[in-house]
C-alpha cells in the first residue's frame, strides 16, 4: 500500500516535470528542436525494450509466487538487463543529442527535456539497483518477510517507470511540436 | 523502564514463545542499538512516541528562532525609516521568518503531535514503518539545521519564502543563501513525504478491532486529510526546487526571461504545493480544537459526520484555488474568474468546521482550562482570519489587498490565531498524557490571555495598515506614505510591534511553565490518569504511555469509545450517568494483556541516512567532492538499512527470563 | 469586540485623512468600481464575524460549567448543519455573481484612448508614451521617470513590463496592481476623475531596495497636459557659457552621461565635430537602463520616487493643492527656491550609502561587473554643485 | 530514496495489523505465463501502431489516435500487469486519485499558460 501511495505521489512529480517540458517543448533555436534532434526509430526500439521488461517483471512476480527461486532469479537478471539497456540507449541518445550541439543548457527545451527523460532515467537506474538487490539477497536466502511480496512491490515500481515511460514517449516523442 | 521485545511475526505470534529478551548479536553491518536509557535510547529509538516527542522540542526551538526573527522585523517597522537592520539583513529576516515557521514548526509541530497520537488514538503499537519514521525526524532535524547555517555561511535566503523568480536567481540573490533554501527545503520534503506514507498506511492499515473510519478521533481524521495533502503536494515543490537547483548550480534557464523562459512557471509550481500546504498548517489544528471543544463542553462533537466530510473537502477543493495568490499576476480575466469562485467555495467547508464548533459548546458544561481558552481563542480568531480570506477571494478587491499588510494580517489570524492556538492547546491538554504530569493552569491562564491579547494587538492593526496601502516586505516605511488621521500607519505599527512583545511574553511563561513543571518532578505529584474526563482512545492507557502503548489492544465499539466505557447514557431521557472510573476502564483493559508484545528494534540507520544528506548539500553549494562522500555515506547506509530486520530475530534474544510472565509485569521488571 | 474592531475598522478606513495609499478612498472609475464591489463584501463579512463572535460568547457564558448536569450526549441535527450549510453558500453566491462581472468589466480595454508604456526595473519606474494621436496627440516619443503623468478623466492604457524581476504596479486611488512581469506584457486601466496627484509603491518584493522603489500617479486635466507634452518635446538648451551649469553640463556628460540620457545634450571636440552624447546603460546597468533626466525638473521626484526634489513646504503645497489649482503648480517643477538641495546632493555623493543598492565593486562582480542602481561616483563637492546648477534646468 | 526500504519494512508489517478493514490483498489468483506474454504482444502491437505514425499520416486523428494509444497502454499496464483490477479497491484509489489530481492539476497549469489555445 505504501508503495502506491508512493506512486500516486510521483504521478505529481511526473506531471510537473511533463507539464514544464510542454510548456517549453516550442522554445528553442529553429534547427535544434524536437522534430529535429529526436530519432523516432531508435526512441520506438528502447521503448519497446521498457515494454518488454514488463512482461518479464510480471514473469518474476508469478515465478516467486510460486516460490520458483530460480525462475525468479532469471526473470529479474532478464529485467534488470532490459532496463540496462534502456538507459544505455537513453545515454547514447543524450551523447548523440550533445554531439548535434544540444547540450542540457541550449535552451529552454533541451533543459526541460533533458531534466524529464532524466529524472525518468534516475528512477530506472533506481528500479535496477533494486531488482540487482533482490537477486543478490534472494541468493543468500536474506529476503525477509514474504519474498513473493517484496519481489512484487519492485515490480509495481518497475511497472510505474514502464508507464511514465508510454506517457512520455508518446507526449514527448510521437506528438510534434 | 522500556523493553525491548521480541519480533512481530505471523508464525510466531501467539506461539507462547518468550518475551523480554536482549538482542546480543549484531545484525547487518553495525551492532544494532538496545540502549533503553541516555541519549543513545533516543537518538537511534524508532518509538513513534519519543519520535514524536523529540519533533516537538526541534519544532519548539525552531518556533523560538523564527520567533525572534519576527521580533527584529517588528523591532525595525516600530518607527518610520527603521535602522535596525540593514535592507539585506531584513529581507533574509522576513525570508527566513516565514521559512522557519512555516516549515520548522508549524509542520512539524502537526508532525509531532500525529506521531505521538495518532497511534494511541487508533490503539496501535506503534506506526507502519517505525525506522522509516526516525528517518523523517532525523531528516527534518538536519534540514532545519542546514538551512539555519546559511546564517554563518554568506548569509540567509532573501527571496522571500515564495522565492519568486527571477529574483531568487544567481543574477539577483548572489549569495548561497537560496541554495540552502532551496537544498533544505529538498531536506524537510523528504521528511514530510517519508512520514505522510508512513502515517497513512499507518492509519488506514493499524486501527483497532472495531474502529471503523466513522468511529476514528476527529484528530487522526483531519491528519490524514493534512498526509494525504502532504503526499501529493510535496512532489510538486520537489519539482520546483529542482528546477531551482538546476537553474542556479548547473546553468539551466528554467526561469531566465532572456532564453524565453516564463517567470510565472515558478509561481504557478510553488503555489500548486503552497495552498495545499495552507491547509497542511491548518488542518492538524482543527484536529485538535474538535478533540479539545467536545472534552470541555462534555459534549460529544456536533456533527461529527460533517467535520469529517468539510475537512475532506478543504482537502479536495484546496487543489483547485493556488491561483489566487496570483490574482494580480496577469493571469487574465477568465482564470481570474475561475479561481476566484473555486476560492469562495473553500469558505463553505470553512465554515461549516466553524459553525460545528460553537454548536458543540451550545448546551454543554463548559469547563474552563487553558486547553478549552486556546480553542475557544483560536475559533474566535479564526473566524476574523476566515471572513478576511472572503474579502480577498473577490479578485478585485484582492488587487488592492495582496501584498500588502492586510494579507499579512489574515494569514497570521489563520496560522498563528489558528493553527498555534490550537497547538497550544494541544501542548495543555495532552502534556499529563505525554509525561504524567500537568502543566501549571494559573501560569497557563496567563500564557493564554497574554498571547491572545498579544496576537490581536499585533496582528488586528495589520488590517488597518494593509488596508491603508502599507506593502509588506518593506525594509522600513516612511513618514511622507504614513497619513495623519486615527488610521495613520505610525501609531498602528506601534501597536503591532507593542503586540509582539506580549506573544514573547506568553511564550515565555509557557517555556516557565514547562520548566517548573519538569524541575521539581520528583516533587510535584503525577497528573490524575484521566485529569480532564477525556473521550478517546489515547487515555485508555498509562500516562506517559508505556512503550508499547497498550497493554491490551482495545477493542472499540463506538466513536467516543472512553467516554462510553465510563458513563452510561438512557436514551430515553438523555440523562448521562457513570458507571466505571477512568483506573476501573484501565484495569478492566490490563487484566486483558497480551501475553506477547513486540516492538520494532532501534536502529543506526535511520539517522545515518539522514546525516548523508545535507552532506550532500554542502557539497552541491561548496564543493562537489562531497556530494561523493555523502553519496557514499548514503548507499551504505541504504545498504545496511536493507540487511537490517526492521525488527531483530529470534536468534538474537537470550532465552526468557520469566517464562511465565505476562508482558506487563515484564514491562514493570524491564 | 476584537471582531468589531477589525469590521468597523474596515469600515471606517473610509474617513481616515491623509492616507495617501489608503485603498479605501477610490479617485478614479477602476478603484470606483472595485469599491463598489468591496464594501458590501466587507459589510457583510463583518456583520458575520460580529454574529458568529456573538454567538460564541453568548455560549461561552451561558453554557459554562454552573454545576448543571452532564448535557445530553447529542451527535448533532443534520437538518440544521444542512441548513447552516446552504446558507453561506448562499451569501457566497450572492457575492460571487458581482465578482465576476466585476473582474470582466475591469479587464475591459475597449474604450481607452491613450497607450502609456510602463517598465520597472530595480528599483525606478519608466514610463514612456509612444507617438500618438490618443491623450489628445503626442507627437513624438516621451520617455520619463518616478511620476507617471495623465490627462484626468480619460481612460489611459498602461503596457506593463519589467527588465529584471517582477515588479508589480499599484496606484491604489486608481486601481489595483498589476504585475509586471519580464518578458510579458500586462495590460491595466486607469483613470482619474480629478487633477491631482496620487501614491504608489511596487507591491511585488524585488530585491534589497524594494521598499525604495515608489512611484506617484499625476492627473493633469487635457489642457494642461497638453502643456506638459509640449513642455518634454522642447528642445535641449545648453547651459550659458561659463556658468556654474555650464560646467556642470561637462561634468555630467564626464560622469553621469554613460547611464543618463539627456535629450539634446551633445559635446564638442576640440576640432569643433560636434556628436550627440548618447547613454548606454546597457553596459553597466544589469537592467539596460537608467532614468532619461531631460526634464527631470518637471518631476518632483527622483530616485525611484523616494525622495522629494521639491523642499517639504512645497511638495506640501502641490500634495494640497485643488484640483483646479494643482495643475499650473505642478507645472511650475522644481524652481530653484523649491529644490530639495540636501537629499540631491547626497544622491549624488554617495547614492548608494541613502537606497541601498547592488553597487559596489564586490557586488558587480556577481554580475558581470553591472550594476544594479546607482553606484557611488566619487564626486567632489564642487563638481556636485556644478552638476545640480546643471540639472536645475533640465525643466 | 527510501523505495528499497519501504518495501522491506513493508513486508514485515502488514502482517501485524490489527485492523478490520479490508487486508492487503495480496491472494490474487495466478495467471499462467502465456496469459502475460499475450499481454505484452498487444502491448507490442500498440506500440508498433503509434510508432507507425512517425511514417504514416493520419491527418486529424493523429492527435486523438495517440493519445487514445497511449491511454489504453497504460490502463492496461496499470490494471494487469499491475493487477490493480484484481487487487484491494483502495489502492486504485490511493494510485487514481494521484493520478487524476496530477492531470487535474496540470491541465489547469497548463491551461493559465494559454497552452492549449495555441496549439
Amino acid at each position: 500500500m505504501a508503495m502506491w501511495m508512493f506512486l500516486g505521489s510521483e504521478c505529481l512529480l511526473f506531471g510537473g516535470l511533463i507539464s514544464t517540458y510542454m510548456l517549453y517543448r516550442g522554445r528553442h533555436p529553429a534547427d535544434l528542436g524536437p522534430d529535429q534532434v529526436f530519432d523516432i526509430p531508435f526512441t520506438s526500439v528502447s521503448s519497446f525494450v521498457l515494454l518488454m521488461s514488463s512482461l518479464t517483471m510480471v514473469l518474476a512476480v508469478s515465478s516467486a509466487a510460486q516460490k520458483d527461486d530460480r525462475r525468479t532469479n532469471l526473470w529479474l537478471t532478464v529485467t534488470a538487463l532490459l532496463g540496462a539497456t534502456f538507459v544505455g540507449g537513453q545515454v547514447y541518445e543524450f551523447t548523440s543529442f550533445y554531439r548535434e550541439g544540444l547540450g542540457f543548457t541550449s535552451s529552454l527545451f533541451s533543459s526541460s527535456f533533458f531534466t524529464l527523460t532524466g529524472f525518468h532515467g534516475v528512477h530506472v537506474t533506481v528500479g535496477i539497483i533494486m531488482l540487482m538487490a533482490l537477486v543478490g539477497i534472494n541468493k543468500r536466502g536474506r529476503i525477509p518477510g514474504d519474498k513473493a511480496e517484496v519481489v512484487e512491490l519492485v515490480g509495481l515500481y518497475w511497472h510505474f517507470v514502464d508507464v511514465v515511460w508510454i506517457i512520455i514517449f508518446t507526449l514527448v516523442y510521437l506528438i510534434p511540436s | 523502564m522500556a523493553i525491548i521485545e521480541r519480533p512481530s511475526t505471523p508464525a510466531l505470534a501467539g506461539s507462547g514463545a518468550p518475551a523480554v529478551v536482549t538482542p546480543s548479536q549484531a545484525y547487518g553491518v553495525l551492532k544494532r542499538p538496545v540502549s533503553t536509557t541516555g541519549w543513545r535510547s533516543w537518538v537511534f529509538t524508532v518509538d513513534h512516541k519519543k519520535l514524536g516527542i523529540m519533533y516537538g522540542v526541534v519544532a519548539m526551538f525552531f518556533f523560538l528562532v523564527g520567533g525572534v526573527e519576527a521580533l527584529l522585523i517588528r523591532l525595525q517597522l516600530a518607527g518610520p525609516e527603521g535602522t535596525v537592520l540593514s535592507a539585506g539583513l531584513y529581507n533574509e529576516m522576513f525570508t527566513m521568518h516565514a521559512t522557519t515557521m512555516v516549515f520548522l514548526f508549524v509542520m512539524p509541530m502537526g508532525a509531532a503531535f500525529a506521531n505521538y497520537f495518532i497511534p494511541l488514538q487508533i490503539g496501535a503499537r506503534d506506526v507502519a514503518f517505525p525506522r522509516i519514521n526516525a528517518f523523517g525526524f532525523w531528516c527534518f532535524l538536519v534540514g532545519g539545521i542546514f538551512l539555519n547555517t546559511s546564517w554563518f555561511l554568506g548569509g540567509a535566503a532573501d527571496g522571500g519564502w515564495f522565492m519568486y523568480q527571477p529574483n531568487a536567481n544567481a543574477l539577483f540573490s548572489p549569495s548561497h543563501g537560496v541554495d540552502f533554501w532551496g537544498l533544505g527545503l529538498q531536506i524537510t520534503g523528504i521528511a514530510s513525504l517519508t512520514g505522510a506514507v508512513n502515517l497513512i498506511t499507518t492509519i488506514l492499515n493499524m486501527r483497532a478491532p472495531g474502529m471503523t473510519l466513522m468511529k476514528m478521533p476527529i484528530f487522526t481524521w483531519m491528519s490524514l486529510v493534512t498526509q494525504f495533502l502532504l503526499l501529493f503536494a510535496m512532489p510538486v515543490i520537489t519539482v520546483a526546487l529542482f528546477l531551482l537547483m538546476f537553474q542556479r548550480e548547473f546553468g539551466a534557464t528554467f526561469f531566465d526571461v532572456s532564453a524565453g523562459a516564463d517567470p510565472l512557471l515558478w509561481q504557478h509550481l510553488f503555489w500548486i504545493f503552497g495552498h495545499p500546504e495552507v491547509y497542511i498548517i491548518v488542518l492538524p489544528g482543527f484536529g485538535i480544537a474538535s478533540e479539545v471543544l467536545p472534552v470541555f463542553s462534555r459534549k460529544p462533537l456536533f456533527g461529527y459526520r460533517f467535520v469529517v466530510f468539510s475537512g475532506a473537502a478543504i482537502g479536495f477543493v484546496g487543489w483547485g484555488v493556488w491561483a489566487h495568490h496570483m490574482f494580480a499576476s496577469g493571469l487574465g480575466p477568465v482564470s481570474v474568474a475561475v479561481f476566484s469562485m473555486a476560492t469562495m467555495l473553500i469558505a463553505i467547508p470553512t465554515g461549516v468546521k466553524i459553525v460545528n464548533w460553537v454548536l458543540t459548546m451550545w448546551g454543554g458544561k463548559i469547563w474552563f482550562t487553558t486547553a478549552m481558552l486556546f480553542i475557544v481563542g483560536m475559533i474566535a480568531q479564526f473566524t476574523i482570519g476566515g471572513l478576511s480570506g472572503v474579502t480577498h477571494a473577490v479578485a478585485p478587491s484582492d488587487t488592492q489587498q495582496t501584498d500588502t499588510y492586510y494579507i499579512i494580517a489574515h494569514f497570521h489570524y489563520t496560522i498563528f490565531g489558528g493553527a498555534v492556538m490550537a497547538l497550544f492547546a494541544g501542548f495543555y491538554y495532552w502534556w499529563p498524557k505525554m509525561f504524567g504530569k500537568l502543566l501549571s493552569e494559573r501560569l497557563g491562564k496567563w500564557n493564554f490571555w497574554l498571547m491572545m491579547i498579544g496576537v490581536n494587538l499585533t496582528f488586528g492593526p495589520m488590517h488597518i495598515i494593509g488596508l491603508q496601502g502599507q506593502p509588506r516586505r518593506m525594509m522600513n516605511w516612511t513618514e511622507a506614505r504614513a497619513g495623519e488621521g486615527f488610521f495613520n500607519l505610525g501609531f498602528w505599527n506601534r501597536v503591532a510591534s507593542f503586540g509582539s512583545l506580549l506573544i514573547t511574553i506568553g511564550v515565555i511563561l509557557f517555556l516557565v511553565n514547562v520548566w517548573n513543571t519538569h524541575k521539581k518532578s520528583s516533587t510535584t505529584p503525577k497528573a490524575p490518569l484521566d485529569p480532564w474526563d477525556a473521550r478517546s482512545l489515547e487515555w485508555i492507557t498509562a500516562s506517559p504511555p508505556k512503550e508499547h502503548n497498550f497493554d491490551a489492544i482495545p477493542t472499540v465499539h463506538a466513536l467516543d469509545e472512553f467516554f462510553h466505557r465510563k458513563y452510561e447514557v438512557d436514551h430515553d431521557t438523555g440523562e448521562v450517568r457513570k458507571i466505571a472510573s477512568a483506573e476501573e476502564v484501565l484495569a478492566a483493559e490490563e487484566a486483558k494483556a497480551d501475553k506477547h508484545i513486540h516492538l520494532p528494534s532501534p536502529s543506526y540507520w535511520p539517522i545515518i541516512l539522514a546525516v548523508s544528506l545535507p552532506i550532500m548539500g554542502y557539497g552541491v553549494i561548496f564543493n562537489r567532492l562531497l556530494i561523493a562522500v555523502g553519496g557514499v555515506i548514503l548507499l551504505l547506509a541504504m545498504f545496511g538499512w536493507a540487511l537490517e530486520p526492521s525488527v531483530a530475530d529470534d536468534s538474537d534474544y537470550d532465552p526468557p527470563v520469566d517464562g511465565g510472565g505476562t508482558s506487563k509485569e515484564l514491562a514493570n521488571i524491564g | 469586540m476584537l471582531g468589531l474592531t477589525a469590521a468597523s475598522a474596515a469600515v471606517l478606513a473610509g474617513c481616515a485623512k491623509d492616507a495617501p495609499q489608503d485603498t479605501w478612498q477610490p479617485k478614479g472609475e477602476n478603484a470606483q468600481k472595485i469599491h463598489d464591489l468591496q464594501w458590501p463584501v466587507f459589510l457583510v463579512a463583518g456583520i458575520v464575524g460580529v454574529i458568529v463572535l456573538a454567538a460564541i460568547g453568548f455560549v461561552v457564558i451561558r453554557y459554562r460549567d454552573k454545576g448543571q448536569p452532564m448535557p445530553e450526549q447529542s451527535h448533532g441535527k443534520p437538518a440544521l448543519e444542512i441548513a447552516l450549510t446552504i446558507l453561506p453558500a448562499l451569501i457566497l453566491v450572492g457575492v460571487g455573481i458581482p465578482t465576476a462581472s466585476t473582474i470582466f468589466d475591469l479587464a475591459d480595454e475597449s474604450d481607452t484612448e491613450c497607450i502609456i508604456n510602463v517598465t520597472g526595473q530595480q528599483w525606478w519606474w519608466e514610463y514612456d508614451y509612444p507617438a500618438q494621436d490618443g491623450c489628445g496627440g503626442i507627437a513624438e516619443p516621451i520617455v520619463t521617470s518616478g511620476q507617471l503623468v495623465i490627462p484626468a478623466n480619460t481612460n489611459v492604457l498602461l503596457r506593463l513590463t519589467s527588465r529584471d524581476v517582477i515588479h508589480s504596479f499599484w496606484i491604489p486611488a486608481l486601481n489595483g496592481k498589476k504585475d509586471t512581469v519580464p518578458g510579458r506584457v500586462h495590460t491595466l486601466r486607469m483613470q482619474a476623475d480629478q487633477p491631482g496627484i496620487y501614491a504608489g509603491q511596487c507591491t511585488e518584493f524585488c530585491g534589497l531596495s524594494h521598499a525604495n522603489m515608489k512611484m506617484e500617479a499625476v492627473a493633469l486635466n487635457p489642457d494642461d497636459f497638453q502643456t506638459w507634452v509640449g513642455n518634454q518635446l522642447e528642445p535641449y538648451v545648453s547651459p550659458e557659457a561659463g556658468s556654474q551649469a555650464a560646467l556642470g553640463e561637462a561634468a555630467f556628460t564626464a560622469n553621469c552621461a554613460y547611464c543618463h540620457q539627456v535629450n539634446g545634450l551633445s559635446s564638442t571636440a576640440p576640432d569643433g565635430t560636434v556628436t550627440p552624447v548618447l547613454a548606454n546603460p546597457d553596459q553597466f546597468v544589469v537592467s539596460g537602463a537608467a532614468p532619461n533626466l531631460t526634464h527631470l525638473m518637471t518631476r518632483n521626484t527622483f530616485a525611484g520616487a523616494t525622495w522629494d526634489l521639491l523642499t517639504d513646504e512645497c511638495r506640501d503645497r502641490v500634495w494640497n493643492a485643488s484640483p483646479e489649482e494643482f495643475g499650473a503648480l505642478y507645472l511650475q517643477g522644481v524652481t530653484a527656491e523649491c529644490l530639495n538641495a540636501v537629499d540631491l546632493r547626497e544622491w549624488i555623493r554617495n547614492a548608494p550609502a541613502k537606497k541601498p543598492m547592488y553597487a559596489s565593486d564586490a557586488q558587480k562582480a556577481n554580475s558581470d561587473g553591472k550594476v544594479r542602481g546607482m553606484p557611488a561616483l566619487g564626486l567632489n563637492e564642487t563638481q556636485i554643485d556644478q552638476i545640480i546648477a546643471y540639472l536645475l534646468e533640465r525643466n | 530514496m527510501s523505495t528499497t526500504a519501504d518495501h522491506v519494512e513493508h513486508a514485515d508489517h502488514d502482517h501485524g495489523d490489527h485492523g478490520d478493514h479490508a487486508p492487503e490483498a495480496h491472494a490474487h489468483e495466478h495467471k499462467p505465463d502465456s496469459y502475460y506474454v499475450k499481454i505484452a504482444l498487444i502491448l507490442a502491437a500498440i506500440t508498433a501502431l503509434e510508432t507507425s505514425t512517425y511514417w504514416v499520416d493520419f491527418g486529424a486523428f493523429f492527435l486523438p489516435t495517440l493519445l487514445i494509444l497511449m491511454a489504453i497502454k497504460f490502463v492496461m499496464v496499470a490494471s494487469l500487469f499491475m493487477h490493480l483490477r484484481g487487487d484491494s479497491k483502495i489502492f486504485s484509489y490511493l494510485f487514481y486519485s494521484g493520478l487524476i489530481l496530477a492531470i487535474g492539476v496540470y491541465v489547469a497549469f497548463l491551461a493559465t499558460f494559454r497552452f492549449f489555445a495555441s496549439t
